[in-house]
């Protein structure tokens, strides 16, 4: 087989190698931590003028996230661009020619590509934590308190996650602007008006965005979310398995198709 | 008739286009040639008034594209086959265009079945292999039924039965008494469709004659003469005459003499004052191509060589006996280029030319020959790679 | 060597390649020619294991595709100068091509040098002409110094001084006893480089032939003659039951008999000869005269409208 | 070498913009992307119209809340969304001949480049105009009968938001579509569009000081979006002497004029 080891170098070459990657993976960042931020910042003016309850179940490490909503959009584009660029400039014939075991290849692109995915993902969390933390000023919260290491470390990986998931469905549909343009507007909209009507909720609940973001929770059911019938962990486990799916979907399609 | 003076462009410190005059006649097919960088497609673009010239001016029929009060009904032109948009149909494009220019929409009809694109003609271009795009953009040049016509590189990805299309749709044009000026790097093919040649480098005229004119200048032809064979006395006997007479003649690896200087019927006429019997007597026109590498040889922009590569063709020296090739396939060494720049490159060949394929092709390959197996031929690689 | 068996694909109810058996040899340059849509790129393509046959077998060297460990040192293609990331630099292109078969970095300079693109090794492709991308290419297939080499169309775009290198650099890669695989809508381009011919026509194999044959099958070769004394030839070349046609130009044709022959006979009567040479088809007759039938886009005579006086009138 | 030069049977006639009219409609309307780009505007402005209108028909119950023909305004959410497409098409009309080379085989088949853009220009502008038009009427039409009352609105409110929005997006479009000819890049040009109707609202952050208020009203005032949001509400919404009435839509055929002057000029000099 290809060795494995080279096949990692050179996707290391082509991801470091394209502008597109330095500007998704920057905008995955600055726009999280600035939206986070900017949050934060309101939260703090605000906070006296919150409902009751929401004050009672005020969760900081959360707010601190809410960047999230649009940086992960960067994250998606990122992925996408990963795998849908090989198809769109016909770079892929040259890449199968130059390792033709699929798995090698795809599993090779994954893996570089997710852990790079996933150190941005962690900087820009940590960042995104702090940032936030220092402008909720007295209702901040710190890392060493319960769960909220867990949370933190947790969103860098649910946006690690966002961008293998992407991979996965770049790979099935073989095309950046079908998938972009089923993603974007999945995880913008449809996900989000999904979740707040009554009756679709109880799906939209097993989304992979909405399950995996539990794991950024350290309040459970903070300021009036409706409970969810698993935990953080739970939640992280049901969006590694749409990713495991996205990917084996994507392996099949690379596996049967013609190039 | 397509006519420039003194048509000159500047990009800024570049000259593309210097001081440049010819002309276009109708009847026939002219060749326009010349190396990438040249200036031909600039030119072209000034023809068409694209691009508007430093200084001096192109006409056609007397008027400057852009005054031209039918242009599209009296110039057409192909520049570039994948200058179309590919979300619209083949014929929406051609209509658009025959709209433009106040053709009536029968006609799009007409040049789709012209090129062959009939059943093609409402699907999307995108979808268009590189051949049925470039009937496309044929179809596009003759929409206005034009009395000039404009190719840059015509047959690029057509089919051997396409090329040959081409090639008499060019000559019938041409025999309609229409003006056709063709753009092409395919040297064989100018050779079989052009009549007249026009010639540029680095932006300059280089030549304008016909084709005939221009192969006859530009290299030299020879006569292969076979005598007897098993009769050696008549080929010394027939060396020394031509010899005497003022002929050069070289021994061509199958016994054949090559005879340079001396015209066919004056071998014929030596042959006979000998009492020599020939078994051929032909005479070899030098190709195309090879009067073309000749004359362009210094005026190219954009060129491969380098020291590896100089190992890798079979170009540098010619031996003195000539080579065992086909007709075709033999070329005049061309005369040393003046090198202009002292190669740096070219010192350290020893060590590195194990890198280049040429040489470690001979080594590696024998490797793997008797070895056989990946393994093998890995470690093969690496140990070279440890060794330089 | 390349070596397919029964090898057949299938879209749908279309077969673009039917059972299609031959062995590309090294140590020489092998044309593959065949008109548009007779499967030459889907051949290529399942040669390089990008397309899956329907049945049938492609070896390389006796192994499948897949089963190649660092294929570019191997086999290396070109088919097609733009299947390249066009953001990507010319150098960090090939870069992570050579990384992925443990080619050593320094071969891509190599490479880039030996097509000529140094100068613009570290500028993005995209915006590289169709010369220029059809050298990255070539450098491409040149990276793993493989044993095989696939070229489909390689002259496309290039300037004559590019044919003209190409041209050698194929027949110099097979002399060293490499295999060439070539593909070529350029007849005459063919003429001067193929040594052997592979031709197709509508998936099929029709020929697998060396050139000389290929031509010699599928045309006319005929002795061309000029001479001061046409009667006498024409009285002496019927005495010995030979037929000359009028040529048109002042020459005469004579079907089926070689030069030598003819010499010998004309010099018995002391004939004065102006030329006497074998005249051979062109690959392109041969090739046309083979595939006729086998052509999917039929262009029609003429380019000028066919309407008449009612136009005119109207 | 003297041969009759050839003559073509077909009739000769002397192109006109006519022909560059027909022309320009055959290509707006081969393409996919065209009807896709208005399809999405036509469901965006209608879709959040009526949505709008029934969720403020549920929060508040008394019709009389519309008074004064403020139940037109409700179209302008919509209207503001559907600038984006506006934008997009106008600049793709333009820059996706240049981006596929489209536009020599154009020029070669019309030297006259002034023609070629005013063809382009009346082409666009009548159908982003009537689309427009009729949508916001539409919209307008719907959101009444969804909210059971016109709100007395008056005939010039009536034509304002139908007629004068439709002409107000029409020059968008137009003011897109120069800002293509002259930059020639379609993402260039689409961003450089958006940047000039969101960059007043960035300024305006960014000029947080006091003695900078006058500045950053005007900033507000003169962009985009709050000139189209005049139109539907009439009037001057800070109350300062800022644009009102019709005025926007003098503003706006300014701008284009000025853009697409700037526009001859560039395609007529430059090199194609």
């Amino acid at each position: 087989m290809a060795s494995v080891p080279a096949v990692l170098r050179s996707e290391w070459t082509k991801i470091r190698t394209v502008a597109s990657t330095v500007w998704t993976l920057a905008g995955a960042l600055v726009v999280t931590v600035a939206v986070g931020a900017g949050l934060s910042a309101l939260m703090r003016a605000q906070f006296d003028n919150l409902p009751e309850f929401e004050r009672a179940t005020f969760d900081p490490t959360v707010i601190s996230f809410s960047g999230m909503v649009l940086g992960q959009l960067a994250m998606v584009v990122f992925g996408v661009l990963v795998v849908g660029t090989e198809y769109g400039s016909g770079m892929i014939r040259t890449s199968l020619a130059a390792v033709p075991q699929r798995a090698t290849f795809l599993f090779g692109k994954v893996t570089v590509a997710g852990l790079l995915a996933l150190a941005v993902g962690l900087v820009t969390s940590f960042l995104s934590f702090f940032v936030g933390q220092a402008l909720l000023g007295e209702h901040r919260t710190s890392i060493g308190e319960e769960n909220v290491l867990r949370a933190v470390i947790g969103g860098g990986l649910y946006m690690g996650l966002m961008a293998v998931f992407s991979m996965g469905v770049a790979a099935m549909l073989r095309s950046s602007m079908l998938s972009l343009g089923i993603l974007v507007p999945f995880f913008f909209l449809v996900s989000q008006i999904l979740s707040a009507v009554p009756g679709a909720k109880e799906v939209a609940r097993y989304f992979p965005d909405q399950a995996g973001s539990k794991i950024m929770q350290v309040v459970p059911n903070a300021m009036g979310q409706d409970p969810a019938p698993y935990g953080p962990w739970g939640g992280l486990g049901i969006m590694l398995l749409w990713v495991a799916a996205a990917l084996a979907g994507g392996y099949v399609v690379l596996k049967k198709r013609d190039a | 008739m397509i006519e420039a003076v003194r048509l000159t462009k500047r990009y800024g410190a570049k000259t593309a286009v210097d001081d440049l005059s010819f002309q276009v006649r109708p009847g026939v097919v002219t060749g326009f040639l010349g190396p990438n960088g040249s200036g031909k497609s600039t030119t072209m673009r000034m023809i068409l008034g694209l691009d508007r010239p430093t200084s001096g001016r192109v006409t056609i029929g007397g008027h400057p594209f852009r005054e031209l009060p039918n242009a599209p009904r009296q110039v057409g032109a192909l520049l570039d086959a994948r200058a179309v948009h590919g979300g619209r149909t083949a014929r929406s494009h051609l209509l658009a265009l025959a709209q433009l220019a106040g053709i009536p929409a029968r006609r799009v009809d007409e040049v789709l079945g012209v090129v062959g694109l009939q059943d093609v003609a409402r699907r999307r271009s995108k979808g268009f292999s590189l051949g049925m795009g470039q009937r496309l953009g044929i179809a596009a040049a003759l929409l206005g039924d034009p009395q000039v016509l404009l190719f840059d590189e015509p047959v690029n990805g057509l089919d051997p039965e396409g090329i040959l299309w081409v090639r008499n749709l060019m000559k019938a044009l041409a025999a309609e008494g229409r003006t056709v000026f063709v753009s092409s790097h395919l040297m064989s093919e100018m050779a079989l469709t052009a009549d007249h040649l026009v010639v540029i480098g680095r932006g300059r005229l280089l030549a304008d004659m016909s084709v005939r004119e221009f192969i006859a200048t530009n290299s030299a032809g020879f006569a292969r003469v076979r005598t007897p064979a098993g009769e050696p006395e008549q080929r010394e006997k027939l060396v020394a005459a031509l010899t005497g007479a003022g002929g050069f003649v070289l021994s061509e690896p199958d016994g054949a003499l090559r005879v340079t200087g001396l015209p066919l019927p004056r071998v014929s006429d030596l042959a006979h004052d000998a009492g020599v019997r020939l078994w051929e007597l032909s005479p070899h026109q030098a190709s195309l191509e090879e009067a073309y590498m000749r004359m362009t040889q210094t005026a190219v922009d954009y060129r491969s060589t380098d020291d590896r590569l100089a190992e890798l063709g079979p170009v540098p020296e010619q031996p003195p006996v000539v080579p065992d090739v086909p007709l075709e396939g033999w070329y005049a060494p061309p005369p040393p280029a003046p090198v202009p720049v002292p190669a740096p490159a070219a010192p350290p060949v020893p060590a590195g030319a194990a890198a280049a394929p040429a040489a470690s092709g001979g080594p590696a390959d024998a490797d793997r020959a008797g070895g056989g197996g990946p393994q093998q031929s890995r470690t093969h690689e690496s140990s070279t790679e440890d060794a330089r | 060597m390349i070596e397919l068996e029964g090898l057949t694909k299938r879209f749908g109810t279309k077969t673009a390649v039917d059972r299609l058996s031959f062995t590309v040899r090294p140590g020489m340059v092998t044309g593959f020619l065949g008109p548009n849509g007779a499967g030459k790129s889907t051949t290529m393509r399942m040669m390089l294991d990008l397309d899956a046959p329907t049945s049938g077998t492609v070896r390389i060297d006796g192994r499948h595709y897949r089963e190649l460990d660092e294929p570019l040192k191997y086999i290396g293609a070109l088919l097609d100068a733009k299947a390249l990331h066009g953001g990507r630099t010319a150098y960090h292109n090939l870069l992570c091509l050579a990384q992925s078969n443990r080619i050593p970095e320094r071969r891509v300079g190599e490479v880039l040098d030996l097509v000529g693109l140094s100068a613009v090794a570290r500028k993005k492709s995209k915006n590289f002409s169709m010369g220029m991308g059809q050298r990255l290419g070539i450098a491409a297939a040149l990276l793993g110094d493989p044993r095989i080499l696939m070229f489909d169309e390689p002259v496309n775009g290039l300037d004559p001084e590019g044919i003209h290198w190409i041209r050698n650099l194929m027949k110099h890669l097979a002399t060293e006893g490499r295999t060439i695989f070539v593909s070529s809508h350029l007849m005459s381009e063919m003429a001067l480089t193929a040594d052997h011919l592979v031709v197709i026509g509508q998936g099929k194999l029709l020929a697998d032939m060396s050139m000389a044959d290929f031509i010699q099958r599928n045309s006319r070769s005929y002795v061309r003659l000029r001479t001061p004394q046409r009667e006498l030839t024409r009285d002496v070349l019927a005495s010995a039951g030979l037929t000359a046609v009028d040529a048109g130009d002042g020459a005469l044709e004579i079907d089926g008999e070689s030069t030598e022959r003819i010499g010998e006979l004309l010099a018995e009567h002391r004939v004065v000869l102006h030329e006497l040479s074998a005249q051979r088809a062109s690959l392109e007759e041969a090739f046309m005269q083979m595939t006729a039938g086998a052509v999917e886009y039929h262009a029609h005579d003429g380019a000028g409208p066919q309407w008449g006086a009612d136009v005119k009138g109207a | 070498m003297t041969t009759t030069p050839y003559t073509s049977p077909i009739p000769v006639r002397r192109a006109h913009l006519g022909d560059a009219i027909a022309s320009e409609w055959t290509k707006m309307r081969s393409l996919r992307s065209t009807l896709w780009t208005l399809g999405v505007m036509v469901v965006l402005v209608l879709g959040l119209g009526v949505l709008l209108a029934y969720a403020i028909g549920e929060a508040s119950a008394s019709p009389d809340a519309y008074e004064g023909g403020s139940v037109l305004t409700l179209g302008l959410l919509g209207m503001l969304l559907a600038t984006v497409c506006v934008i997009t098409l106008g600049v793709l009309t333009i820059t996706s001949e240049f981006g596929t080379g489209m536009i020599r085989t154009t020029l070669t088949a019309c030297p006259s480049r002034g023609r070629v853009l005013t063809a382009k220009a009346i082409v666009f502008f009548a159908l982003v105009f009537v689309t427009t038009t009729l949508v916001s009427a539409f919209t307008a039409a719907a959101q009444c009968a969804v909210l059971g009352t016109t709100g007395g609105a008056s005939a010039g409110q009536w034509i304002r938001v139908t007629v004068g929005v439709g002409l107000f997006m029409a020059f968008l479009g137009l003011l897109s579509l120069a800002v293509g000819a002259l930059l020639r890049h379609s993402a260039g040009s689409i961003t450089t569009m958006i940047g000039l109707v969101l960059l007043p609202y960035v300024l305006a952050i960014g000029l947080y000081t006091r003695e900078l208020n006058d500045l950053r009203t005007a900033l507000v005032e003169y962009s985009i979006p709050a000139l189209l949001g005049t139109l539907y509400t009439g009037g001057p919404v800070g109350g300062m002497p800022m644009p009102s009435g019709w005025q926007p839509l003098w503003i706006i055929m300014g701008v284009t004029a000025v853009a697409l002057a700037g526009a001859y000029t560039a395609l007529d000099r430059r090199d194609a």
